[in-house]
């Protein structure tokens, strides 16, 4: 991206102006997207970056002698090299694995590092309110070797309750926490307790997928073991997620998926694996994703991420604000009520109006909000409920987005009375 | 907004407010099903009581949107009481009337029209259809009653 | 893709025209692109459906009710359909499985399929042509529970060597083999094989990453059990791969990946996975490759796979006669010699030059050769090779290229004396 | 065609033709080294016999490309008969021709010149550097021989 496209103080609009799905008019009213907590626009500099990928300088990466390849692999170590000072990753670059998605590298820790490193009885101390990609390949890994998953409970105040978290702690070999719900939009005290997990001779690791592009990102300074994230939720493309860990962890890891590119030598009798982060991307990798991965890391670079948190704080205090006076106690914020520690995801639940049909109202003026369980069954069930309506914002979204969503809302509540 | 309303039409809205025969049947005698639609998290719960090849009694219980929610209750009132051949058929048309216009959608051929007439309340569900992703809230205590039905066979 | 976008009649020029990376000027000269075995070119139909999904439709697909997530789930689930009907699976779209790539849809045959049903001492017998993606994995799982992996010796002739076939079928539960070698160029007589390991009560999977392209594919016809290839190497992107498999086998499976969109059901105690495709499709899925993929496939089809095979016969007999007969010797093509069974996969070994120069000189003339060993090290070891250059031809492809190719040849003979 | 010529310089292609030290030592007492660029598939092995501080004697075998093969060859000449102490600053040196480069290439900061007259055939090789990928063969066998060196210490 030339620096010329960068925008030096931030301006939502700007943002807006850059995102071409925005324009979409839906049922006779522009959009209203607020959804990037499923997934997030992506500028125009991200698909063109894929466009212009394509049509220049697409080729297998690795191996390859010839310009092409070369300027490919440029692109797609150049995106690692973006993700890795982005996230300030210590040992740069070679800490950088991709992956499918965060779901993907989530596997990869459970079932490289954690087969090798987790036996019988050790515990891995996740939440109550993780999202499935931060559970089930713990249940999986439980299946194959008999490790405890633990959970710790989140309060009626929608924060993690740790209470007990001293005892909760005992044979914990890794905590594995989400920084932001994907529900709730807590924001969880991860230096805090990656300092607690520490001292208590445990790794940490971090399901960054919804803070990734709502906060600055500082994996140095967090002091953290592991950092998964999508570019999907962060306006990059589908089909790409990232996993960190040091370069020392990252060395001792196992292989877990194999094929080409991810072995040093194949004999008939036998393989031996490569090294660095070549070791975890079998076959041919995420290329193009890669250049629209590396776009949208220098387009929120460019963006700034404290201006982002500042923006976003601001349209959730307002929603917030508005959400509790204007329907008479029959809209509930499932979440934090302040902007103290929380993100600008807002799940409600409308009584007597199914989450199912109040977005399918939304629909009929353009609002995007997702109803669902948002893969997070445990938390639902821990706070009685089937599912919610879920909005969220992103770089883009302004106060007029929150002033559809309440006119919609009130046309949902009028209609089921 | 007309096609929401087609949607939500009033009988829907009435049978989502004021369920039909909702509770449980002790079981046994009769049978319980349950049906689960993973995607949005619906949950239903059929119980039925079978006497000489008819339906006698059909009780619901369990949780959802509106559309499967009326459309259990819109269901538990088409079929009680009726011999199960003729709920066998009443499931068939309901099925078509979905069913019939997702072929539509996907441009294959309709299937043959449903009589809307001969369907009554059920015909006001008919506005699912132009939302795709509803039909399988429309349909899932159905589907959860066709099981019912072939288990006692 | 408008049907008027098609080509009705097949012509290499205008799918040139069609393919942006092919306006690429290298070192002064036009490109000649000779590395479709590695990856394809992506014609603009392919591109522009990606650009256009994220600017119009992208969002996260399942469960959303709003307008872009359906669409974005008619696109994803749409590709299923293309895809299920270009391969002729007998049973649609609910028998295909997206990966990340051709290598991930062998973990997923060897971790899932392979966990469940093989036990020590069974066997799987692939071939001493095949690709790491359809070796590691199965050595994988002999590390897991002890199965034995054996390997169909190839001839000098560059073909499978099948005389002691049924004797290598002993024990043996699944035969795991490549339609088209991607070094050598054969083709290898699947349906007689798959009938074969039939007969012996055994399964058989395909590894069709090169003929995908370049062949039409039938797999009711074959009738084979498991089809495997990826995206990138039949016009689409990267990020993207498919794994077949019967319904009654696909519904068999266990879970592979865990998180969300794969499961029914997850408590703090434990999961119930979901049934279908999406058992097997864990996280965001790669929803804008899945667009780019189904473009790709009605792009093809709009090509007629027929005459592809016939273009690239052609190109091939014609490269392969002037090779052997403008280089005195010098140049040898590791593979079948004659187009009968024999793809359009060229690898060069040049007296006195190593692969890596040969490339190194031909990328000067634009010529875009892959040196290497192709992820085929145990056939490099078979046949006492380090490393081969490898041309490999797509539709795109004119006689044109095989003149550059040759004219930069004699430049590499010539200056490495 | 320039950066070409370039790169394959007459001296390159003499070495690659004719390369020098070209075979095994007994070992022990020489140390046997091994190195593999995973990448391309180049492999080599180099025998070390250190006496007294001194590199009395080098040879290599192994396969590649005609950039690790003349860096190889080079290599073997300019460090064979010298002080252990002198061989670790060729290789610095060497290391820094093609790093200095490849650092300029990713927007760093150039590194100090490296003194070519000093480097003797070896500036040869400076070509290497416009073709970043290559420069993983040309240094190679001064990994290798670094590892070796590190060993003996
Ligand atoms: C024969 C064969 N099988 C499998 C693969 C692996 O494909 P991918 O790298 O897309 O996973 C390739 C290509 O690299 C191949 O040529
Ligand atoms: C908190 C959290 N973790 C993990 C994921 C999984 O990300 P992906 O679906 O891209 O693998 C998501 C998003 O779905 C999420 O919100």
């Amino acid at each position: 991206m030339a620096s010329g496209e960068l925008v030096s103080s931030f301006d939502p609009r700007r943002v807006r102006a850059d995102t071409p799905l925005l324009r979409r008019v839906i049922n006779e009213r522009s959009i209203t997207y607020l959804d990037s907590a499923s997934s997030s626009l992506p500028p125009r500099a991200v698909i063109e970056a894929m466009g212009r990928y394509y049509e220049m300088r697409h080729a297998n990466v690795h191996r390859g002698v010839y310009q092409t390849a070369n300027e490919a692999t440029a692109v797609y170590e150049g995106a690692r090299e973006s993700v890795a000072s982005f996230i300030n990753a210590p040992g740069g670059a070679n800490e950088i694995v991709f992956t499918k998605n965060a779901t993907e590298a989530f596997n990869l820790l459970a079932k490289s590092w954690g087969a090798k490193n987790l036996k019988a009885g050790d515990v891995v101390l996740v939440s109550e309110m993780e999202h499935h990609a931060n559970i089930v390949p713990w249940f999986q890994l439980r299946e194959l070797n008999g490790i405890e998953v633990r959970f710790i409970p989140v309060n009626d105040d929608y924060r993690l309750d740790l209470t007990n978290i001293e005892s909760l702690m005992e044979n914990v070999k890794l905590v594995s926490l989400t920084s932001m719900s994907n529900v709730l939009g807590t924001i969880n005290p991860i230096k805090d307790l990656a300092a607690l997990a520490h001292r208590h001779g445990a790794l940490f690791a971090v399901d960054a997928a919804q803070s990734i592009a709502h906060s600055p990102t500082d994996v140095t300074e967090l002091d953290v073991d592991f950092f998964i994230f999508s570019a999907h939720k962060m306006l990059g493309p589908t089909g790409i997620g990232v996993f960190w860990t040091r370069e020392a962890i990252l060395d001792a890891m196992p292989p877990f998926l194999g094929g080409g590119g991810m072995i040093s030598d194949v004999r008939t009798s036998g393989y031996t694996p490569a090294t660095g982060p070549s070791k975890f991307e079998a076959g041919t990798p995420p290329i193009g994703e890669a250049a629209g991965l590396g776009a949208a890391v220098l387009y929120l670079e460019g963006l700034g991420m404290t201006n982002i948190v500042e923006h976003e704080r601001h349209l959730t205090y307002d929603a917030l604000t508005r959400l509790a006076s204007e329907f008479d106690g029959r809209v509930r914020v499932i979440g934090p009520s302040d902007t103290h520690n929380r993100g600008g995801v807002i799940s409600l639940d409308i009584a007597g109006v199914h989450p199912h049909d109040v977005a399918q109202v939304l629909d009929q003026f353009g609002v995007c909000v997702r109803p669902g369980h948002h893969c997070a069954k445990p938390l639902m069930r821990r706070f009685g409920l089937a599912a919610t309506a879920r909005a969220s914002f992103g770089p883009y979204s302004l106060t007029r987005d929150t002033d559809v969503l309440i006119e919609a809302l009130h046309h949902a509540v009028t209609m089921f009375g | 907004m007309s096609s929401l309303e087609d949607l939500y039409r009033e009988v829907i809205l009435d049978h989502y407010r004021s369920p039909r025969n909702r509770g449980e049947l002790a079981s046994p005698p009769a049978l319980r099903v349950e049906g689960f639609n993973p995607l949005c998290g619906d949950e239903i719960v059929v119980y039925l009581e079978v006497r000489d090849g008819v339906l006698v009694d059909i009780k619901l219980t369990g949780h959802g949107c509106s559309i499967s929610q009326s459309s259990s209750s819109l269901m538990s009132a088409a079929v009680k009481g009726k011999p199960v051949s003729e709920v066998r058929g009443i499931i068939a048309n309901f099925k078509q009337l979905m069913t019939g216009v997702e072929a539509t959608l996907s441009d294959e051929k309709p299937a043959a029209p449903v009589d809307l007439r001969a369907m009554g309340e059920l015909a006001a569900l008919q506005g699912v259809v132009k939302f795709p992703v509803r039909i399988k809230c429309a349909t899932l205590a159905w589907n959860t009653l066709t099981q019912g039905l072939d288990e006692l066979d």
